[in-house]
């Protein structure tokens, strides 16, 4: 077996853990958040960015943590495939709707960001179209998870679609970006952080530390559900054969 | 090498279905080419224009659709059970399933691209090169639509669960060959494209095989 | 101090911080409310044994 | 070559439920034996998890020393419910490919055909053949390519009394050569056979 602290291979251990984890990186979430906003906006105004900068402050960490969220997707993946870790099957399902809802955040922050500068409510602009494309993947993901009716197996069909997400991801960043270059010329985000004005550096990254300790959070608690509910389907069982 | 030619033979049989298979792949195909003017308007300025680009995405639609019962007839009759017990690996029990599904189905469509393409107003000039396309793309078509019609076994509405599984697969094909097209026809350098896509074809025909006989190992347990 | 005022934009960047709210409760909401169901229907098949 | 079949504390669960534990077994060549039991208590899985297809809670499936997973790969024929024959395609096909495919040939297949009186019916297609007929061209298979271990599942149900019979000779044949069976039965099986029970979870050490 891997290694790895107790509290990630024991159900028992993992939900002890969580318990207080959870609220804690909750906690957590909200100081950040507002210490972050609260920097972010009483800053003067960027003035060639005007105010769209403050959709900003919500939308890189979002960005963000569609793709990490997907990085722990298909980690837990992994773990559960390879040595077979029911409590990592639990993670990767509870992170797939996460994922979803955070890569749903991004393309609605991403699209009211540039609604003044494109004129239109969607472009299909590299970072967005990929977005989009991810969310498709969420999609399939969930889509896999709930048309399986026998657990076990589609606990391990989810898990070995997690790793070729995992596969497919970089391969279609990598050609929508090669496919903006041949249709548009310049993506309309100029690379993210480095056109943003230094004085808005610390309130990013602020408010990206507090989105992931939010999705820690939220990961935590929906991974807590999905042991109950494998336990909830044991307890069934045994009061079916009792 | 005897059992992988014949078990080759045998999966493009069944594909080819006395020409049952390419007839319905090619037939969708050909419907889908119609229905575009129907809905855009005949103008030929207009069609001609996304005439290549909508030839390629009808023919990802076609290959999807001609995927369904690529894993699945096999695994309800008892069949994949003795495809297993072989020393021929999965893997390669697979990759000829595809290969057979390219052979039987993929062929015919490629055949059939430039047909609807110039149908809806692309010039003649084109028709070599997306020939070629829709071969190395119907293989790539192929061996991801397998990856989801392997992980869709078992499981409710498989023909639309693999659609929605393997869409975001064929977004780097359809992107790849949708661009030497368009590059074509605006006389821009198009190989790089088309490398591209040939790599892509490749990368998941040794690959995808491994996906499919792990999702097949997982449906037969 | 915090400039509120946000000039001609005020509707997209209050319309982002209201989407991105309503989406997070929702997550928040969901997520709670899917460990509270699955703990109680496990409580309620287990009786007995009541873990934490 | 597999020589014996043995099982050692096996425990088998479908659908996270326990079906049996501690089902323990040693099979040596020329020896058969039926695995009886109520219906859903295991046996076709017991007979999946020997061929590999399913995989065991706990125990062990040893072949006598030869690694499991070369005596999988070409050493055990699993005759199931389902014949694994398309119904368009004609006798003769199905029968050739599964021939080759399980490491014989067109002769060793025109030969097992004469055995179980196919001939005639070879250029029929499958799906006008009598379920009698089907199994009887599925068990051609087994012995189109001789395999040392027969895994078989209630291989006599759709035949008539005769072909029983016959078969039941084919499996003397099979088991005078050398070879083992284990096959799962409602009824007994036509030759001397011991017998293990699957009584179920409860069952065993």
């Amino acid at each position: 077996m891997i290694p790895a602290p107790a509290f990630l291979t024991n159900p028992e251990r993992f939900m002890a853990f969580s318990r207080w984890a959870a609220p804690m990186f909750g906690a957590i979430a909200v100081i950040l958040g507002l210490a972050g906003l609260w920097l972010g906006w009483s800053a003067p105004p960027d003035y060639q960015q005007s105010w769209t900068v403050r959709i900003l402050f919500i939308h890189i960490p979002t960005a963000w943590l569609s793709e990490f969220a997907y990085a722990c997707l298909a980690s837990a993946s992994l773990l559960s495939l390879v040595w077979r870790q029911l409590l990592a099957d639990a993670a990767a399902q509870a992170a797939a709707p996460l994922g979803a809802g955070f890569t749903l955040l991004t393309l609605a922050t991403g699209s009211l960001w540039g609604r003044p500068e494109w004129g239109t409510w969607w472009v299909w602009d590299a970072r967005l179209t990929s977005e989009l494309i991810l969310f498709l993947i969420y999609l399939g993901y969930m889509a896999l998870r709930a048309s399986m009716d026998d657990e076990i197996k589609g606990a391990r069909a989810a898990a070995i679609l997690g790793l070729v997400g995992a596969l497919i991801l970089p391969i279609i960043h990598y050609s929508v970006y090669w496919w903006n270059t041949l249709h548009q010329g310049a993506s309309v985000f100029r690379s993210g952080g480095s056109a943003l004005a230094p004085v808005f550096f610390w309130p990013v990254i602020l408010m990206v530390l507090a989105y992931t300790s939010a999705f820690g959070s939220l990961w935590l608690v929906r991974i807590r559900g999905e042991v109950w509910r494998r336990r909830a389907d044991a307890a069934a069982l045994r009061a079916a054969r009792a | 090498m005897s059992r992988f030619s014949t078990l080759l033979a045998r999966e493009t049989a069944l594909a080819w279905g006395r020409g049952g298979g390419p007839m319905v792949s090619v037939g969708f195909y050909a419907g889908v080419a119609t229905l575009l003017p129907l809905a855009i308007g005949p103008e030929p300025a207009r069609l001609a224009a996304i005439a290549p680009g909508a030839a390629w995405v009808a023919l990802a639609l076609a290959s999807l659709l001609s995927l369904d019962r690529l894993f699945e007839r096999d695994y309800e009759d008892g069949a994949l059970d003795h495809l297993t017990l072989s020393p021929v690996p999965l893997e390669l029990t697979c990759a000829a399933k595809c290969f057979g599904q390219w052979l039987a189905t993929g062929a015919p469509l490629a055949l059939a691209a430039p047909v609807a393409a110039i149908a809806l107003g692309a010039p003649l000039s084109l028709t070599p090169l997306i020939l070629a396309c829709a071969l190395i793309g119907g293989l790539a078509f192929a061996f991801t639509g397998g990856i989801g019609a392997a992980l869709s076994l078992g499981a409710r509405r498989g023909g639309l669960l693999t659609a929605v599984i393997v869409l975001p697969l064929f977004t780097p094909p359809v992107i790849f060959g949708g661009g030497v097209l368009s590059a074509f026809l605006s006389g821009l350098p198009w190989t790089a494209g088309f490398v591209l896509l040939c790599a892509y074809a490749l990368a998941f025909v040794a690959l995808g095989p491994l996906f499919m006989a792990a999702a097949c190992r997982n449906a037969l347990s | 101090m915090i400039h509120l005022e946000t000039g001609k934009y005020a509707f997209y960047v209050w319309t982002a911080y209201g989407v991105s709210a309503a989406v997070m409760a929702v997550m928040v909401a969901g997520a709670l409310a899917h460990a509270r169901r699955w703990k109680a229907k496990f409580e309620a098949l287990n009786q007995g044994q009541v873990r934490k | 070559m597999i020589r014996s079949l043995e099982l050692r504390g096996v425990a088998l669960s479908r659908g996270g439920r326990l079906l049996f534990k501690g089902l323990s077994l040693s099979l040596g060549a020329g020896e058969a034996c039926a695995l009886t039991g109520a219906n859903g208590s295991g046996k076709t899985s017991l007979l999946r998890a020997v061929a590999g297809l399913a995989a065991i809670e706990a125990g062990e499936v040893g072949f006598g020393g030869v690694d499991p997973a070369d005596a999988r790969a070409g050493g055990l024929h699993l005759a199931g419910h389902q014949d694994g024959l398309k119904p368009a395609r004609t006798a003769r096909e199905e029968l050739e490919f599964w021939s080759v495919w399980s490491g014989g040939d067109a002769a060793s297949a025109a030969g097992a055909a004469e055995a179980l009186e196919l001939r005639p019916l070879l250029d029929l297609e499958v799906r006008r053949l009598s379920a009698g007929q089907r199994r009887r061209l599925a068990l051609a298979r087994l012995l189109a390519a001789p395999r040392p271990l027969w895994l078989l599942d209630e291989p006599l149900s759709p035949l008539d009394a005769a072909w029983r019979e016959r078969f039941g000779a084919m499996m003397q044949t099979h088991l005078a050569g050398g070879g083992l069976i284990l096959a799962a039965v409602h009824d007994p099986l036509p030759i001397a056979a011991r017998t293990l029970e699957i009584v179920g979870p409860e069952m065993g050490a």
